[in-house]
């Protein structure tokens, strides 16, 4: 009823964690893995990275913004932590890179033999040298998706960024760089400032915003990216329950990757998957034959 | 994130230690913390040791600026945040177990434990009189310039009297818990117990994952404050 | 206390009326022009337009999404309305105009002389040729400014779009034209299903997101534009308290215009302007020196 | 938005109206209006006639479509929003006037009033026999093929007891309306009479515009029901 096949990857239902939230231990992956169709890991460089100064996260009424700067204790320590939950869990695991350099991505893919898939975060949009300062030219997309693809065999998603002129451009450039599936959306550049020190919150300054605020502007994406892309694409962005999952599916989205939510509930995949199962069964319906369903309505 | 002014001062010199008084109470419970925004310096996690106070130990940059803060300064703050001690049945008697600030949200369930007119012991260990913050009756002292000489786990356990119903809540340094832990263990109550617990914290809310522990368990959002068969001696090594 | 000069205007208070918010009868204007330190219009091109069908708006938790195409009677008629307007009060109107080509921008000045200043609508995400269409193209928008700065004295505001890689390259662009300020930013791109009927909720399909949603996308940019740009910046977005204002004038806005606050109430810039005059009673201090007063914290 | 299904359908076919009936409650009150997203065609602004009915009369496209809705068909909502009737004071007497479909909110005021215990007169004018809707004692037809003949201005001049107090309540087509309010005028009790008046609406939540009338008021939100004395007499002309 939940099953869906998504870049060659076969999920039991189409949820998955994204990238970032409780994604540096294999413990709290192995938790989420319980329900989650798949886990992507906390994005990882070859070099160990600090990451920003606190205050690296804000939480607002309607939404997150966090300028954690890919923090991350780099390759191969995380190899370790990761290969650990491998060792646990059948649940798929998809290990998201991060990278200054498409080359880059290359070498990474060799640490995580165990990988289900690999995720490339060319959408971070708060880290100095990664992330979507590669994801916004359409050139380096596609070279990046290429290096990877030429030195593995698993699925690559590549991961995009909502803060471009026009997302399908990126998305096409990630399929002709031979991407499985594009991901769609990383958080939107936003900030904070506090009125009585009368300084921005973050410490630095820009961050990502994430949660509720972002959905609309994710379903847009994923909108567009369906229409003109012959790859899947996974949703991302603001989806916190059965119903988002579903407006996303119907939207065009193959599988969906919840983040923020978590902050709401612990369950909050837990949550999805149940409520899509119920809401399948009363339809009679499976989840892959409504996967952009509203397209044929519209 | 919102912000508080101080309206109070209390300063430990010798111990190193500050207490802010706010001008708001927090809507909070003994054990939870906030994220305190030190503007210009650095977002860090602090118990609350009663609803509108936070005390705090010089132990790098941020803290040591506090320590100089005055009246009329403003902070950022987020939360309360995280899972509070749960409250001990009528009958119970509650051992508090800290170990230097440790004592801070133990100070705040006493007060509350007090309000309810329960039966507690509070267990202070220092490692001199100059750090003693309270004037709490059961003092340890480990060069014993003052009280019992030892440490507090020490004390604990020359006090607790096992033939009757009791809890423990233990806030400290982690080498301190870790002994606290194994001397409960070894008694068979790890759920009688409950232990405050640090990681090393960003967002506060359960996203970031730096603060994860074994089970996959938050210390933001599933602690601080854990009971003891919800940890494993692991958790002390880190 | 409250006053403030902006591209040549001078307010009596930073907070103006957004355009597109009961901007399309005089009656309205002057309700709003009681307390407001300016109005502006609702977007208005050379022919009379129909906008889309119903529905076109629609409003969610944390924000409204509009696809209301740029209804408009077109310039001669409501040049009528808006005249009405300038007889009646003496709080400065801008005359916001679309247009499909740059020329056409010149075409419009003269229908209104009695505008206080125009608006150039050069973001809005949902009309088929008009809007944002120009405002993602740097040459375009330095072309559109200039050729209405060649018609009309009368200071010209360009009006920016969240939808794009960079908002700084535009706004440079912008001010190369010679506009006298920018107002950053119009509704980013955005949309919803409706999972009962699975279809898309708008007859337009996607539309403009706006509200509280949209202000730490607006801050974001208002910050970026004020430490590269020399002409002032007029922040938009979300804005819906004294706080949120305070929030834009100390990263970097002149004036700041709302919209979607209207939903909350009517009294939306009331409630600012007395908000923002009671804060700087306590402080001592006058509104303008606030401008961008949170970079030297930063 | 968010979505009901309509569990009962009551057609009038000769006047052209149906009524559907919900599956739950709107909580709402008289003279509300919802916002009723008819997929595939077009979202209209129709008014509560019961916290869970509304009644459609044919006017064009989408409400000539509507017509035809069955059992178990699923519609989009949103509010109930706008300002209701404002109710009489208890020893006040109340004239509801509707003409032709205009008669939905007051239908629902009718069932509000009597709950209350109110006094209450419903005059209802339609063109011929053929458009009645319920069976209210006083009503009006064009043509005389049933009660009054005339129309409902002329029926309500006739009833008004002007010498103890009253309230009118008013909804019907444009032309009524203003025939209404310049008799309520002529009477010098504006302030005693409410009319549900109509605009074009897009947003129904009071930002677009599109429905904003006289003295800068938006039908949507400080309407739809107007006092008398909020009223000029262009709102009934343009
Ligand atoms: C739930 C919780 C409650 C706490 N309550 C109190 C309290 O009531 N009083 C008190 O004095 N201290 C408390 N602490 C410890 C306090 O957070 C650290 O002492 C403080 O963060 C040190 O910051 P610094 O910049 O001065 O020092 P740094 O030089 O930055 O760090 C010194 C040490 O403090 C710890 N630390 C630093 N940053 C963090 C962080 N973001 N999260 C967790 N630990 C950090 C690390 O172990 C680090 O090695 C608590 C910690 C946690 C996790
Ligand atoms: C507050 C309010 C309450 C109403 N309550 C009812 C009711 O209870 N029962 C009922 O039958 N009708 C009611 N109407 C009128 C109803 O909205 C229109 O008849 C309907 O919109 C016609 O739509 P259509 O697509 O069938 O016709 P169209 O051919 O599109 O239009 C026919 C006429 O309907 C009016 N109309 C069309 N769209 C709108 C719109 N978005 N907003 C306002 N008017 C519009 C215009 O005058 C138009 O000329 C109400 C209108 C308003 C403003
Ligand atoms: C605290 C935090 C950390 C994140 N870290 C990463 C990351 O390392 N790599 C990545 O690709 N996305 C990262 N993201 C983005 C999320 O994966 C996701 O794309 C975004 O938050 C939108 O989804 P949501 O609204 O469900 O959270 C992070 C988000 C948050 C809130
Ligand atoms: C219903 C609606 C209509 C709008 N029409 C216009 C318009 O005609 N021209 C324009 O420049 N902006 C238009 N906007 C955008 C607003 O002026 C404003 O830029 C945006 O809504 C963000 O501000 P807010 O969050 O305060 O609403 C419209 C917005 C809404 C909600
Ligand atoms: S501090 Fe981020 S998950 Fe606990
Ligand atoms: S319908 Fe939009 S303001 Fe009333």
């Amino acid at each position: 009823m939940l099953e869906v096949e998504v870049a060659g990857m076969k999920l039991r239902n189409p949820v998955m964690l994204a990238s970032g939230i409780l994604g540096s231990k294999h413990s709290s992956l192995l938790r989420i893995a319980e329900f989650a169709g798949a886990v992507v890991s906390k994005s990882v460089g070859v070099e160990r990275r600090e990451g920003y100064r606190n205050p690296a996260v804000l939480n607002r009424k309607c939404c997150i913004v966090n300028a954690v700067g890919l923090a991350s204790p780099g390759a191969e320590v995380f190899s370790g932590e990761l290969r650990e939950f491998s060792m646990k869990s059948k649940t798929p695991l998809v290990v998201s890179l991060f990278a200054s350099r498409p080359d880059e991505f290359a070498s990474l893919a060799d640490y995580f033999p165990f990988a289900s898939a690999f995720e490339l975060n060319l959408s971070c949009p708060h880290a100095e040298n990664a992330g979507m300062v590669l994801g916004v030219d359409e050139k380096l997309v596609k070279k990046c998706v290429q290096v990877i693809k030429d030195v593995t065999d698993k699925p690559v998603l590549a991961k995009l960024t909502p803060n471009v002129t026009d997302i399908v451009d990126i998305g096409r450039a990630a399929e002709e760089g031979g991407a499985d599936a594009v991901v769609a959306v990383n958080t939107v550049k936003a900030m904070a400032v506090d009125i009585f020190s009368r300084k921005p919150v973050l410490s630095n300054i820009r961050g990502g915003m994430s949660g509720k605020a972002l959905k609309g502007i994710a379903l847009r994406c994923v909108w567009d990216l369906y229409e003109e892309l012959e790859i899947p694409v996974i949703g991302c962005g603001g989806i916190s329950s059965w119903k988002d999952a579903l407006e996303f599916i119907l939207a065009g989205a193959s599988a969906v990757q919840v983040g923020s939510a978590f902050y709401y509930s612990y369950r909050a995949i837990e949550g999805i998957v149940r409520g899509l199962e119920e809401y399948l069964r009363l339809t009679g319906e499976k989840i892959k034959d409504l996967i952009g369903a509203a397209h044929e309505n519209a | 994130m919102y912000c508080l002014r101080v309206v109070e001062v209390n300063r430990f010199e010798r111990a190193e230690v500050v207490s802010l008084k706010f001008d708001r109470k927090l809507r909070g419970h003994p054990g939870q913390f906030v994220m305190l925004n030190v503007f210009g310096f650095e977002e860090i996690p602090i118990s609350l040791s009663s609803p509108d106070t936070l005390m705090i130990k010089a132990a790098g940059e941020t803290t040591r600026y506090l320590q100089k803060v005055k009246k009329g300064d403003l902070f950022g703050i987020r939360g309360p945040f995280g899972r509070p001690f749960s409250l001990p049945a009528r009958e119970e008697k509650s051992y508090l177990v800290a170990g230097g600030i440790g004592i801070a949200p133990l100070n705040y369930l006493y007060a509350r434990l007090k309000e309810m007119g329960r039966d507690v012991v509070v267990i202070h260990g220092v490692r001199s009189s100059d750090e003693i913050l309270f004037d709490y009756p059961e003092i340890a002292t480990n060069d014993g310039s003052y009280g019992f000489k030892g440490n507090a786990v020490q004390l604990f356990k020359r006090l607790l009297d096992t033939s009757e119903p009791f809890r423990v809540y233990a806030c400290g340094p982690r080498p301190m818990l870790f002994s606290l832990y194994r001397e409960i263990k070894r008694l068979g109550a790890l759920e009688r117990a409950e232990f405050s617990l640090e990681r090393y914290m960003r967002c506060g809310i359960g996203l970031c994952g730096s603060c994860v522990k074994s089970g996959g368990l938050r210390v933001c959002v599933e602690g601080p404050v854990f009971r003891g068969d919800e940890i494993s001696e692991g958790d002390f090594l880190v």
